[in-house]
């Protein structure tokens, strides 16, 4: 399958071990470890951009695939492959952290190196979650990751940092335990940790459930999905800007990636019985968390809610299928709904970042998120505006925009589960523009309203540049989402195929 | 094997008991030596006194261990354990000035706990071993005799079999060696030794304050 | 020829779009005049393009062509694609709208400019017209709600043009918000339409629409509608928005807060026609649900009656018209309930010129006046603004149907087709349409002579300044009286009755009145000569023309009067039937409650204060308790262990008993 | 005739005295110090006496690493006490609650 260089191990290990060097290039030399970053960045998108161009779209298994024995004695290999659903997490990641890396360029000025460092060890951690096939090099990356964000938010972070960093790390720990239980339980009952193996073993329903229960408690933290997502706008808050654009741009992902490699393909049969469930806690997500998400005044907690919100469509997706399958045994709708989940993510990773972004380019100027303390912005930062314009827009679906794609999708899908299930997610229409164009009314239009905004600089060379690509990748993926469809198309149809079959007989 | 032994008895008293009688009336002797200094140790007024005490429980268990033919650890208790460490112990008391009042408070007090805690671990431990089911391997008590030497036979398997514990435990003294020095030895503040290192290492501010001072009006 | 066709559709819809993006991001370069001119030349291409394409269509009687673009996805086993139908509708549209759309862009070179945002307005609207064109060249469902949601967009930003105006702002998010709440209901009529027909192409659905009629989808318990009933439906509600039907009518009258021009091009011509436009392209499917074809009628004609009486009491230039565009959109959607869809486009080809006309001599006035658009400081203009006054006068004939003018055919033919309809409804809405024509007579005077007629009421300082306007402002208001005089005669035969829209629009036999109307057809004088024979529209037309005359040229004082006798119903028409207080409270208060709510109760006191902090502070609390046990003496822990030594002692000895310790 | 269990009955007379001390003597570390060493002899004991009825070295093997360990523990506990003392003034115990929770 793979020719001559290991990308995947290279993949996850270029930015772990580029971090480490950027680290050793310490304070003192700010500018070389900027510079340092950014090659490692670079040369870790160039690889994962190789990994695309030799990806093998037809082929819905296993590519690149890496086989070693790590611990023998339990079973426990180096194995590394990705399809089509990984590919596109993975080209994600790297094209984040490279903008990240961009836009913090001078906004830190205290720990350079460490701050582009935990970024670095970040992305390498969740290419090695993207890319494992071992559940418990999953699980090691999975845990793993949690400590350069938390560094990165008790570190760089707000003032009520230390409660956020807890928060946030004993919410996911808790979560990943039960997992690592499942993961061992697993391992019990077949003698392997591959993943691949574990898509064939046979398992009870009764036994599915308590295991879909357990993953469910990890990957529903990270997602998040209704009611473990208090975790999130508290991190939002205080992370810096660099974490939040990770945090919602990759990191989320983390828990969708995860019902799709293990929920769905290793418990189907609890997935089709509880996917009722899992579609009301999504629609509880969407609306709920988008009323929440109008009555925010800090900006940061109000796209963070939003987050929540648009990541609500991610899970209904998934879980629509199944019963789309039930009544009405349309296939292709129940893929579009998946495929529709799978755009949301990417998508979402695009906006929220961008969005995250953007209020991090009013913070560094004025050094506040309340949405208060703003007004008129429009008057002293056009270009910066229309930027904004733009990605307030994709929040709140529009059509041209990536954001529209996913939720279109999923919306047109999930109305052959039931018509109410539509009717709920389509609320969002209405409340995403609401939250957001409402708070883009109050802090760009408008009057100048203080000092403070009078005196405002329109953003430079270095900000466009980082938020031009973003907008150029939102409007692409908008106008033409196809290529990233046919990535993961033979992936998602296999995957369908394997979760209708079921196991539990 | 028995008759290689000498022991200087009077004759009549050989008649009524034998050799592994006499070994019995050897162990209660030193028993009973190191059961009461063994509680000397933990009733004695003063530190000293207890730490002698403790010296004299060694001594009497040691001379067990010659009854069970260890007679390399018997005697490094003795060097090691009386000559060295029981050393310190009085070192250290005799150099600590300690108010033996405080100390002792609640004695009494705690005499009867202390009593009560001992008394069922003792019912306890010795219900399992007077109920004699702990029992050697060997059907008989077996000796190695006197051509055998103890200290060569524990050499050899110390120096082979536990080659690395043995080396490991040497690290450990050497720790021990050092936290010691390291956690008593204190610089004196009085010393008038001078330091190159830090005096290489001076900057121009440590030494030269440069002031900027109004001028004064004429 | 085929090719040519497909590379002419994509100038028309790519020409606009250069020409935004080039002034939207090269304004800078290109400077004010490099703006209008990419912009209008990108129009201009678009105009002509589309004239050949229709002269190709209706003149050249070309077959309607179907084509796909490019692929914009495949998901699942659908292919959605970005393509064009080209038929006489679309054609239609086409041309009405790159027409009206150039003719504002030469009006707006005058009308704004001293204006700091000119390049960045010229962007707006050439982007405008390229999501225009977009929507009615759509062969699609998910083309169709792309252009329907780009053309929000630019209203949105559009209304909000004047971003520093506390007033514009709100507008723009009143407007985009009610007609997400209309996207709404379409988003889910097109789910609908995927479940049903498996496609969302128009040729895909539009076929297998007949075999779907009798099929039925249960919404909640044993409820039962009709499959066709629920997609026109909830199509409907997408077209309630976007044409502002009551309810979601509340955003258009506050659109006039932007610029001029685009209550001329958006507001009166082209995006609010969208929603007619989408009914009558969805022919196919509403013709299939008499429920959703009443439901249709009904909202019109509430619309076309109680709109127009608010434009009564309204003293600002612009909101008197943006009232009568809310009352012509009635009268066009009741006409689709009708099933006379040609009716409703004629009247919208029509009305898109006669509105965009009136709209532009009210930014005339409006430039003349300073920006002053109360019309009790107005009157008298005529003698200042003879160009305008003509014009306004011609716009004003053609809204009130006035015989031989264009909006007289289009509104007579939807009175009439209304009139053969033998929906429940029908009778309903003819009688609010007739009333419909004495009011819009009314308005239409009482503001034509408001401004132009009676005593001169501006203060002195603006009396001094009043000009007519520059030839950029009035050559277009010219260019636009002649189709809203004109245009009517030469359409109104081969639109109506010869089959004009065949294979764009499908009506059944059963409804179709048109085909009724068309027997009795003499030609355009025909119609002419038999208004005067039975007179009734005629006279309802003058009663409402002679009432505006007494009233607003007579008796100035009169209005006042009446007001004050009829202080009720006229404090419900001022507060436009209490629509926004209602909408404000419930529904903008009530969502910021319910999300205060949600937030402060169900995140901050159940969630994180319950659960997690709950769990937080309950280890603290037990901690705190049991951190007592941790004296920090030594013999304390000496003594647990060795009492722990004493009970594992106890415990092994009893438990295993002493044969577990025998080797 | 001397059997294991004489010795065995010793060591844990030994050890319950030590015990006993530990309890008695809660507040002088020096004897604290002192009853632990007494416990280990006791172990010691107990690990001698079954070596030899065993006929198996491995047990004095472990004496010996007993008394190294317990050679370097009373070496570093002076130490600390000295320290402590020094700090202090006193060895009291109770006067060291500085872990108190």
């Amino acid at each position: 399958m793979n020719t001559g260089l290991p990308l995947l191990s290279l993949l996850v290990w270029t930015p772990v071990l580029g971090g480490v060097w950027v680290l050793f290039a310490g304070d003192r030399q700010a500018g070389t470890a900027r510079y340092l970053s950014l090659f490692v960045a670079t040369l870790t998108f160039i690889i994962s951009a190789l990994l695309y161009l030799r990806f093998d779209l037809q082929n819905p298994g296993m590519q690149f695939i890496e086989l070693r024995s790590w611990i023998s004695a339990f079973n426990i290999n180096y194995h590394l492959g990705i399809d089509g659903i990984s590919l596109l997490m993975i080209l994600l990641n790297t094209f984040i952290t490279l903008l990240v890396v961009i836009a913090s360029w001078d906004v830190i000025e205290v720990k350079v190196s460490q701050f582009m460092a935990a970024f670095l060890i970040l992305e390498g951690l969740m290419n090695g979650v993207f890319v494992s096939l071992d559940t418990i090099l999953f699980y090691v990356f999975w845990e793993a990751l949690l400590i350069p964000m938390f560094l990165i938010i008790g570190i760089w972070g707000g003032p009520r940092r230390v409660y956020a960093t807890i928060k946030f790390f004993l919410y996911t720990f808790l979560g990943s335990v039960f997992m690592l239980v499942a993961l061992l339980y697993l391992y019990f009952q077949s003698g392997t940790f591959s993943i691949l193996e574990l898509y064939d073993l046979p398992l009870g329903l009764t036994e599915q459930v308590l295991i879909f229960i357990a993953f469910l408690l990890a990957f529903a933290v990270k997602v998040p999905m209704w009611p473990v997502h208090t975790w999130l706008p508290d991190a939002h808050v205080e992370a810096p800007t660099a974490g939040s654009v990770v945090l919602a741009a990759v990191m989320l992902k983390l828990g969708g990636y995860g019902l799709l490699r293990f929920s769905l393909p290793i418990t189907p049969d609890a997935s089709a019985a509880l996917a009722e469930f899992m579609i009301v806690l999504s629609l509880i997500a969407v609306v709920y968390i988008g009323f929440v998400a109008l009555v925010q005044m800090d900006m940061k907690k109000l796209i963070a809610y939003s987050s929540i919100s648009h990541m609500g469509f991610v899970t209904l997706g998934l879980f629509a299928a199944f019963v789309i399958n039930e009544k009405t045994a349309n296939a292709g709708a129940a893929i579009m709904g998946i495929e529709g989940g799978m755009m949301q993510m990417i998508s979402h990773g695009f906006i929220s970042g961008a969005l995250f972004l953007c209020v991090g380019v009013m913070y560094d100027r004025m050094h506040s998120r309340q949405i208060s303390d703003y007004g008129g912005v429009v008057n002293t930062m056009p270009v910066f505006a229309a930027l904004m314009m733009l990605f307030a827009l994709a929040n709140s679906g529009l059509p041209g925009t990536s954001g529209f794609v996913g939720e279109f999708l999923v919306i047109i899908s999930s109305f052959q589960a039931s018509p109410w299930i539509a009717i709920c997610a389509a609320i969002t229409l209405i409340l995403g523009a609401a939250y957001t164009l409402w708070m883009y009314k109050r802090v760009i239009f408008g009057p100048v309203t203080n000092d403070e905004v009078a005196e405002l600089k329109d953003i430079n060379g270095r900000e466009k540049l980082v938020l031009g690509i973003l907008a150029i990748a939102v409007l692409l993926f908008g106008i033409w989402p196809a290529p990233i469809f046919e990535i993961m198309h033979a992936t998602i149809e296999q995957l369908y195929t394997h979760m209708l079959t079921g196991k539990a007989g | 094997m028995e008759s290689d032994r000498v022991i200087v008895v009077p004759r009549c008293l050989l008649r009524i008991i034998n050799k592994k009688m006499f070994e019995l009336i050897v162990f209660y002797i030193f028993a009973a030596l190191l059961l009461t200094s063994a509680v000397m140790v933990i009733t004695m007024r003063n530190p000293v006194h207890a730490a002698l005490s403790l010296i004299l429980a060694f001594f009497s268990s040691a001379a067990i261990w010659l009854l069970l033919e260890a007679e390399f650890l018997a005697i490094v208790l003795v060097l090691v354990y009386v000559g060295a460490v029981m050393v310190l112990f009085l070192f250290v008391i005799m150099m600590l000035d300690i108010n033996l009042a405080k100390i002792r408070e609640g004695f009494i007090r705690f005499l009867p706990v202390g009593f009560l805690v001992a008394l069922v671990m003792v019912i306890v431990m010795g219900s399992i071993v007077g109920s004699g089911i702990i029992e050697p391997l060997l059907e008989e008590r077996v000796y190695y005799g006197p051509g055998f030497s103890n200290t060569q036979h524990l050499g050899q398997t110390l120096y082979t079999d536990y080659l690395y514990p043995f080396e490991i435990a040497g690290a450990i003294l050497l720790v021990a060696i050092i936290a010691a020095i390291s956690l008593t030895m204190r610089a004196r503040r009085d010393t008038k030794a001078q330091d190159p290192n830090r005096q290489v290492a001076v900057k121009r501010s440590d030494r030269v304050r440069l002031v900027s001072m109004k001028t004064e009006d004429r | 020829m085929f090719n040519d066709l497909q590379t002419l559709c994509l100038v028309i819809v790519l020409a606009p779009l250069a020409g935004a993006l080039l002034a939207g991001l090269g304004g800078g370069i290109l400077g004010r005049a490099g703006a209008h001119t990419v912009t209008i030349l990108g129009v201009l291409v678009a105009t002509i393009c589309s004239f050949v394409v229709f002269k190709q269509v209706i003149v050249d009687g070309m077959p309607p062509a179907d084509f796909t673009v490019y692929e914009w996805l495949s998901s699942g086993n659908f292919s959605l694609q970005v393509g064009f139908l080209i038929d006489p509708l679309t054609v239609t549209m086409m041309s009405v709208v790159t027409f009206v759309s150039l003719m504002i862009h030469v009006y707006t070179i005058g009308y704004m400019h001293d204006d700091p945002g000119y390049t960045r307005f010229f962007s707006y609207i050439s982007l405008f017209t390229f999501a225009m064109l977009m929507l009615v060249m759509a062969n699609n469902f998910m083309q169709l709600f792309f252009g329907w949601e780009a053309v929000g967009v630019v209203s949105y930003l559009l209304i909000g043009f004047w971003y520093q105006r506390e007033s514009a702002i709100f507008a723009n998010l009143k407007a985009f918000l009610v007609n997400r709440v209309g996207d709404f209901g379409f988003l889910i009529g097109i789910a609908a339409v995927l479940m049903y027909f498996n496609s969302l192409d128009y040729a895909d659905v539009f076929a297998g629409a007949p075999d779907l009629a009798g099929q039925q989808i249960t919404l909640y318990g044993t409820e039962v509608w009709s499959v066709m009933t629920f997609i026109c439906i909830c199509l409907f509600i997408g077209a309630m928005g976007k044409s502002a039907q009551v309810p979601l009518h509340v955003w258009l009258p506050d659109s006039m807060e932007g610029p001029t021009p685009i209550s001329a091009l958006i507001h009166a011509a082209t995006m609010v026609t969208a929603g007619i436009f989408m009914v009558a392209r969805m022919s196919p499917l509403f013709e299939f649900s008499e429920t959703a074809l009443n439901f249709v009628m009904f909202i019109g004609a509430v619309t076309a009656l109680f709109m127009g009486l608010l434009g009564l009491v309204q003293n600002d230039i612009k909101r008197v018209i943006a009232y009568s565009t809310l009352s012509q959109l009635g009268y066009m959607t009741v006409a689709l309930g009708a099933s006379a869809y040609a009716a409703a486009i004629f009247h919208l080809a029509t009305h898109a010129f006669f509105k965009a006309l009136l709209f532009l001599a009210a930014g005339s006035v409006i430039i003349g006046m300073h920006h002053e658009q109360d019309m009790r400081k107005m009157g008298g203009l005529y003698r200042y603004m003879p160009v305008t006054w003509i014009c306004c006068f011609l716009g004003t004939l053609a809204l009130i149907g006035f015989p031989g003018t264009s909006g007289f055919f289009s509104k007579d033919m939807i009175i009439e087709a209304v009139h053969l309809s033998t929906l429940p409804a029908a009778g309903f809405a003819y009688w609010s349409l007739v009333i419909g024509v004495i009011v819009t007579a009314l308005y239409s005077f009482r503001l034509f002579f408001m401004t132009f007629h009676g005593s001169e009421r501006m203060d002195r300082d603006t009396w001094e300044h009043i000009h007519e306007s520059p030839a950029v402002v009035w050559v277009p208001l010219c260019a636009l009286a002649i189709p809203s005089i004109f245009i009517g005669l030469f359409l109104v035969g081969p639109m109506l009755f010869e089959n004009y829209f065949a294979g764009s629009i499908l009506v059944q036999e059963q409804h179709n009145v048109l085909a009724t109307l068309g027997e009795d057809y003499h030609g355009p004088w025909g119609l002419i000569v038999h208004s005067f024979t039975s007179p009734m529209i005629l006279l309802c037309m003058a009663t409402g023309i002679f009432l505006a005359w007494i009233g607003y040229l007579k008796q100035p004082d009169l209005p006042g009067k009446l007001a004050g006798w009829l202080k009720w119903p006229y404090r419900v028409l001022v507060n436009k039937y209490g629509f926004d207080a209602f909408n404000q409270i419930i529904f903008a208060g009530g969502a910021r409650k319910l999300g205060a709510l949600l937030w402060q109760i169900g995140d901050v006191k159940l969630i994180d204060g319950l659960v997690v902090n709950g769990t937080a502070l309950t280890v603290r609390w037990f901690s705190g308790v049991i951190r007592h046990l941790q004296t920090g003496y030594l013999y304390h822990y000496a003594f647990a262990m060795i009492i722990g030594l004493v009970f594992l002692l106890v415990f092994f000895v009893h438990r295993i008993g002493f044969a577990g310790l025998t080797p | 005739m001397l059997t294991l269990t004489h010795i065995l009955l010793l060591a844990t007379a030994l050890f319950c005295i030590s015990v006993a001390g530990i309890f008695i003597n809660r507040k002088n570390v020096i004897v604290l110090l002192m009853c632990i060493e007494l416990m280990l002899l006791a172990v010691n004991m107990n690990f001698i006496a079954f070596s030899h009825f065993n006929q198996d070295i491995t047990g004095q093997v472990f004496v010996f690493f007993i008394l190294t360990v317990a050679a370097a523990e009373s070496a570093i506990g002076l130490a600390i006490l000295v320290v402590l003392f020094r700090n202090h003034d006193s060895i009291n115990v109770e006067d060291m609650g500085s872990m108190k929770g």
